[in-house]
């Protein structure tokens, strides 16, 4: 990401911790190029990154970057934007982070429509732990018995959604759109912004070539119309049970946001006047309640 | 169907400077609505009050009952025993029986029958009618029994009528017409029967000048605590007794900008309260146990990406679910151990519902003063039960946020190091949206800039910073608070709400020529040894009070006291509160067998 | 439930800890007859209660009974069964506990594939800690702003749910008839029997007559397919668009259950010989692997 | 390029009887495959190894090495210092210089530049070849640079090209003629180079007689453990050091009739754990500190619900995600009192593999026996480094599985009480499926029945009754072990991997002149206090060494011994474990000073 301050003087990101070859690069690549496009200011982006290969996505940018716990990247981000719902708050992480240990934030995530993007890096495995079958493992992959989870059928379940995307880390335009769309879905406090990426793990799950061919490009298809959720549900269904995974922008919609709902105050929480004098006399008023 | 209210055993009328008086039936009789209604009877008439209730956790049926105390002194327990007893039905005589007075009062609603005869002790003053079926009768619902009761009680204390209509209207007013009209007749109807029946009551109560003072209970204080402290971020998951705290701020923190937020779990609630604290704002969280379990990983992440974070523990009877409406003191090892690995933290153990407010209010500057994790230790009696204090002094609490950075302290700096190793060991901290703040954050070891590291000398470096902090905090934490007389060769040590019950059963002991002294600790981590030692010195024995079963605050205490072999345990875990005479009688066994080599 | 020995030799239920009304209470009644109908063994039927209200389920019936912590019936549940699974496990609990702390475990469920009978009583409410909103609350509830989740989307959403249905505590017979299906449905090993159940919390949130009103049962739509999953998704999500609620057996469908997938044995874990003399040859076997 | 092997300042041979090589490059460079063969070909000559490895949380790149030490004696630690090092970059030489021998002898893979002249110290011995483009030149793929690397090293060590060759064999034997063929040949080329340059290779290395040991690791030993006990259900979710214990039992377990589940996070794990084992399966549950933090709600509830349930915890850096792959002892607080309330546990340590195996079947005993969690505390080097013990005795455990009814037993009951009171406390259990057992489990405070119960004096036995099965099971909870001259003055405390360099440095310590004694913790909690006393009593100073910062178990032990300012902590914390001579330096000093009050 082509950044607005001289980089040095705030960090030296490091290099990415991932393989050579890695899927991830993909998605970092596509960020940078999404944030840098949309010249979005570093000093106002947060990426939230989980625990996983994928998780450390957010070493690699130079804007505020915090680490959380694995699984817990959603609600840290919702925090965040509570906060102060003028920054723009990514949160990316593995499929094990986001589907196994945080799937219940996922479906509250889902539920509240904060104005947040979320990017799945899907690989199929934990990487990290070095190569467990994830929920969105296949069938056989790693002695794993259970049917893939799919993430996006799961998204279109909750009525309130309302922007649900998959890119592949091999197809940068297409990702790197999708990201755009996204941010820019959530940075219209329109709400949940949540793409997932199919993203190789070349080391324990080479799927590059399958995926290749097993992808099907909503975006790609004239006259598709991302707003029918139970259109985008059946296509979507009818594809998994082809063995071929839908991509490109899949359902949009419109649903109150998570900030627009709860918040009331046009200076956000983070950056309020709380010191004292400021507000004696109304705490005085509530001290009524106790007489 | 009798509707005559009939006495029993009369015994003259006692003018009373303290009083205790138990309410029971059945989960929604109303039992506690009538003790609400005395409070402010209590109240009018300038006497301080102290409440207590005894439910189970369930919604309706099964027995329950409140305690309210009133009394011309200052009161945090509510004492030794019970003067006054309403109960809807056996069942609530059985669960007083023995703690009443010998000399007690009984007003027995008599609906399902007469009161056996094994409850009908020699000294016992008995009112009993068919409070119930009276209620039903003339107003159609069982339910203004507990209004035609008060009435009774009203009698019964020698209270005069128009303060009762006064508070029985300040209470429905505003509950719609019909609501206030039927709870006006059943307290005609009460006291037509009282008329009957009791010409003189058997008590009187001395007026108080008690008019100053306010009621709060210890998580209504805390959660304005958090609120004058500058807290903008709440954010919870329903839980007894905690729920209380969101319940308070939910209506008024969004009229200040602030937002009560009620998360799916435990686990979101801890780690949307890291997001917000590390996005700016002040956060507070609040649970008891169960939470408090869930929010393990999270709390040692707070330590380590070095958060600033207030988390109220409400105790209650554990372990597991447990008794999800008692009180207990056992979860003190889980916030001063709990998480894996070692991290920095601070916990602080206010004793009433005053020093709730202000330890809360501190415990935010703390939090970012020291960019740690600080929790709030409460237990059950402390969060739920009413007291009578003086008001807040709103304008005495301080707002200090510690090295925040500015934009414009951050445009002067060469390079910006969210993790700089400083002297006491606090880093400067920027927040999202300040230019030349960025910087990451990590619970995984990291260097100064808040990469990722697992270089040997930074680790070192690092854990030594954040295990500083404590220490370098140490100077300010909530310091223990002294009472009795200072030649004592007998000294107390406890925390939270055995307060109440300590201080009283010194008075007792005192009475009984045993002078005491008595060191209510405010932080139970750190321990402030120096505090301690001092405080023990001089002292022959120490008794450590406390609610729960291994004496965990005694074995805390045992690692850091001088001639520990001095320390005894005085402890209590059936879910109820100590009474001072429980600490009288511990203490005066003890002191008479033989010092004990604990 | 109608008990094959002498009740009072095992232990005496206490009566219910509900507020009369309740509808738990119809609940109760139905997976009475129900067991009984089917002729249940209570030696072989385990209860898992939740915490909440509904969560004290178990305790009102015969059977073995486990009183699992907030939102973690599942798991327990699961582990019952893979240790015996010739029991007969039903999970029992509220809809805060099944649908907020323990709705990844819910997913997850859906996703394995167990074969027990899961049966949430959903109320809007979190009635135990006396009526804060649940997941399934309606916006405006308690302050709630949220759009409800509805499981029945979700389920199907899930490509391996073999059996999907919703029951109202009001009326009996169909519910009785739905928790016969869905005990059947597990214990002919063919996976999640899944049955919401609304029972209204009086106390909190009286939904009875609202409810009354709003349920669509497909059971009583001739002709309605439940084999259909993209169909039952469409229709549900219809009825959800016009604040109607899908009532009747939603979906049914096949998928390997979680006992078929993982067990080899014929003899139950819990009931192997595990003495060491039994099996001393084999262990010594695997030595080798460390030499 | 230039692909000679240049050997700088020879030094002649020298015969060792014990020696360490680390191994170090980029992660993904093959180093810790080395050590692998390395392992096989020191055993073949009757050695003992120990290894250990030095990985960062990433999968490729980044600095990694492996360390082995063989020796004629038994050995579980890698030593003070190292004699060997293979270096496939200058990184690798920067990691491991601090820690050469004066006299050690480097392999330098010089592909990318010669060895810079900083790190060419006098002394040293330096084979110095480009083993990468050697590599890539002759076989395609720089990878192989490991297997030259392997043959130069046998070089080096004067092993046998034979034995060489059979050990690559075994190895890749399995794994398709090609990539046999390919390390056979660059077996070749590794020794053809040899050849050019070495002449006499600078070690030569005493056989030994080890060939009856086995090689393993602690969660190999604690995983082989399980399933002798009769552990049959195991579940768990991936997480750095535990998830070995998984990968050992998935293929092995279902043989046995069990099960290997991977849960969707730690929650899952423990509450599935309770559910199988209140079904009646032996169960084990392994994790590390995080997912520990996420169990903390869990095991209260098997300590309420009286759940019989083995825990292993795998430690490592923390707090947080902390440093995954590193060594720490730092969750010791976090077993002994995580979880709100209080119920009974058991944490016990092994200090070897060999432990590793017998106290997990035998955990499985306690556990049912007592109706309890177990908690097996293990730390990552014990986890993961490899260790040559004497083979598992099968035959020595036992399975004894506590008060389970049969059906039988049952029939002859009058009344079931799941939660029955007696005189140690544990209740005969049933398990579903059994008529006549049924009963209710729950982790709410109950009666006998299981019935949710707040009665006061219920309450008062069910945890006196909980409680008192620690003090049951203390009498046959694993034992300290004691090292060392019975009237030494100095004593050594400590548990888990330390143990190996304890015990290496009580003979530094005895060559100095100091005699010491050592007592091995294996139990944890409950502290085994008499034991400890009788150890300590003659003792003048005693030093509790563990690796963690706050020295958690000396805290703990200052509350169990008498004359307590006899403790003094020797910690370390930076992730590495403990150096023989860095606990032989700590205690001289302290010996040397005067006795510090701790
Ligand atoms: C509570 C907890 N449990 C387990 C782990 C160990 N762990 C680290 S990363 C990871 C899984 C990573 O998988 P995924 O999220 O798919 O990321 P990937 O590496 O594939 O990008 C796990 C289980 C942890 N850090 N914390
Ligand atoms: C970890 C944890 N958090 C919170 C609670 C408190 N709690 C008890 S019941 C309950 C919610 C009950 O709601 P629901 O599951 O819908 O059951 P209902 O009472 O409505 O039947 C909560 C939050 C708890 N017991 N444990
Ligand atoms: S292990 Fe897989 S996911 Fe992790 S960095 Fe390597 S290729 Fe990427
Ligand atoms: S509070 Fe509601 S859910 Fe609970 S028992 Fe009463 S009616 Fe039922
Ligand atoms: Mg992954
Ligand atoms: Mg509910």
């Amino acid at each position: 990401m082509k950044c607005d301050i001289a980089m040095t003087r705030v960090v030296s990101p490091i290099s990415p911790i991932w393989c050579p070859g890695c899927g991830d690069f993909g998605v970092l690549a596509s960020l940078k190029k999404a944030l840098s496009d949309l010249q979005i200011r570093s000093k106002d982006t947060v990426i939230v990154g989980g625990i996983g290969c994928s998780g450390s996505i957010h070493n690699d940018l130079e804007c505020y970057g915090i680490h959380s716990l694995h699984g817990r990247l959603l609600p840290t981000a919702v925090g965040i934007k509570l906060a102060n719902p003028r920054l723009t708050v990514i949160a990316a992480g593995g499929d094990g982070d986001g589907y196994a240990i945080g799937v219940g934030h996922f479906m509250h995530s889902l539920k509240r429509n904060p104005s947040i993007v979320y990017i799945v890096m899907q690989n199929g495995t934990y990487g990290l732990t070095k190569g467990q079958p994830s929920p969105t493992a296949v069938v056989g992959y790693e002695g794993n018995v259970d049917m893939p989870f799919d993430a996006v059928l799961t998204a279109l379940s909750i009525p309130s959604t309302t922007f649900i995307a998959r890119g592949f880390s091999g197809n940068q335009s297409q990702l790197t759109d999708l990201m755009k769309k996204a941010i820019l879905h959530a940075n219209s406090n329109l709400g949940f912004g949540f793409l997932e990426v199919l993203s190789p793990c070349v080391t324990y799950n080479d799927t590059y070539k399958e995926w290749r061919e097993e992808i099907y490009d909503f975006d790609a298809e004239k006259g598709y119309d991302p707003k029918n959720r139970v259109l985008a549900f059946s296509r979507a269904s009818e594809l998994v049970s082809q063995k071929r995974i839908a991509t490109g922008l899949i359902y949009t919609g419109t649903a109150k946001s998570l900030e627009t709902n709860s918040l009331n105050s046009e200076v956000p929480m983070a950056l309020q006047d709380i010191s004292l004098p400021a507000n004696i006399p109304r705490y005085e008023e509530l001290l009524r309640d106790f007489r | 169907m009798a509707t005559k209210l009939e006495q029993t055993t009369g015994t003259g009328t006692s003018l009373r400077d303290d009083i205790c008086i138990m309410v029971g039936g059945q989960g929604g009789d109303g039992s506690l609505t009538v003790v609400n209604l005395l409070g402010r009877v209590f109240r009018s008439i300038g006497l301080n009050v102290y409440d207590a209730r005894n439910v189970l956790s369930r919604i309706r049926g099964g027995h329950a009952d409140g305690i309210i105390r009133a009394s011309v002194r200052d009161i945090f327990s509510t004492g030794d025993q019970i003067d006054l007893l309403v109960a809807f039905d056996e069942e609530a005589v059985q669960a007083g029986i023995s703690e009443l007075a010998s000399n007690a009062t009984i007003i027995f609603d008599s609906s399902k029958g007469e009161l056996s005869e094994k409850y009908r002790k020699a000294g016992f003053t008995i009112f009993s009618a068919p409070l119930g079926n009276m209620a039903a009768l003339s107003l159609r619902k069982n339910i203004f029994k507990n209004t035609i009761a008060f009435a009774v009680l009203g009698r019964v204390l020698g209270i005069d009528d128009t303060l009762l209509r006064d508070v029985l209207r300040a209470r429905y007013e505003h509950r719609g017409k019909e609501a206030l009209e039927a709870n006006m007749k059943a307290l005609q109807i009460g006291h037509e029967f009282a008329n009957q029946s009791i010409k003189e009551g058997p008590y009187r109560l001395r007026h108080g000048s008690n008019d100053g003072k306010i009621l709060a209970t210890g998580n209504e204080a805390t959660a304005f605590g958090f609120l004058v402290g500058g807290g903008r971020f709440f954010v919870g998951y329903p839980i007894t007794p905690a729920t209380d705290i969101m319940e308070w701020l939910a209506p008024r923190l969004p009229k200040f900008g602030g937002v009560v937020k009620q998360a799916e779990d435990e686990l979101a609630v801890i780690n949307m309260g890291i997001g917000a604290a590390y996005s700016g704002a002040r956060v507070m969280v609040a649970t008891s146990g169960p939470g408090q379990s869930l929010m393990t990983e999270g709390v040692g992440h707070a330590g380590q990406a070095e958060i600033p974070l207030v988390v109220v523990e409400c105790q209650r009877v554990g372990p597991s679910t447990g008794e999800p409406t008692k009180n207990e003191q056992s979860d003190v090892n889980h916030v001063v151990y709990a998480s894996h690995g070692e991290f920095p933290r601070v916990v602080v153990t206010p004793g009433n519902a005053a020093e709730c407010f202000y330890m809360t209010a501190d415990a935010l500057n703390l939090a970012e003063k020291y960019q740690l994790p600080v929790f709030i230790l409460l237990d059950q009696a402390l969060c739920q039960n009413s007291q009578c204090i003086d008001p807040f002094d709103i304008g005495a609490v301080r707002v200090d946020r510690g090295k925040l950075l500015t934009e414009t302290d951050l445009a002067k700096m060469e390079t910006y190091k969210r993790y700089l190793i400083t002297e006491n060991g606090v880093s400067p901290r920027s927040i999202p949206s300040q230019e030349g703040g960025q910087c990451q954050v990590t619970g995984n070891e990291h260097n100064e800039f808040g990469l990722v590291s697992v270089d040997k000398m930074n680790r070192l470096r690092m854990m030594t910073k954040r295990m500083k902090k404590v220490e370098m905090a140490r100077a300010e934490l909530p310091r223990g608070v002294n009472f009795g007389k200072a030649d004592a060769k007998f000294g107390i040590i406890g925390f939270g709400s055995t307060y109440g019950a300590v201080v009283e059963s010194m008075e007792q002991l005192s009475k009984r020529g045993v002078s005491t002294r008595f060191h209510q600790i405010r932080t139970i981590y750190p321990l402030l040894e120096d505090d301690l030692n001092a405080f023990a010195d001089p002292l022959e024995r120490i008794f450590v009070v406390e609610n729960n079963y291994q004496g965990q605050l005694a074995l805390m205490i045992r690692g850091v006291l001088r001639r520990n072999e001095r320390i005894d345990s005085i402890t209590k875990f059936d879910g109820a509160s100590f009474k001072p005479k429980e600490i009288t009688g511990a203490i005066l066994t003890a002191a008479q067998s033989k010092r004990n080599e604990v």
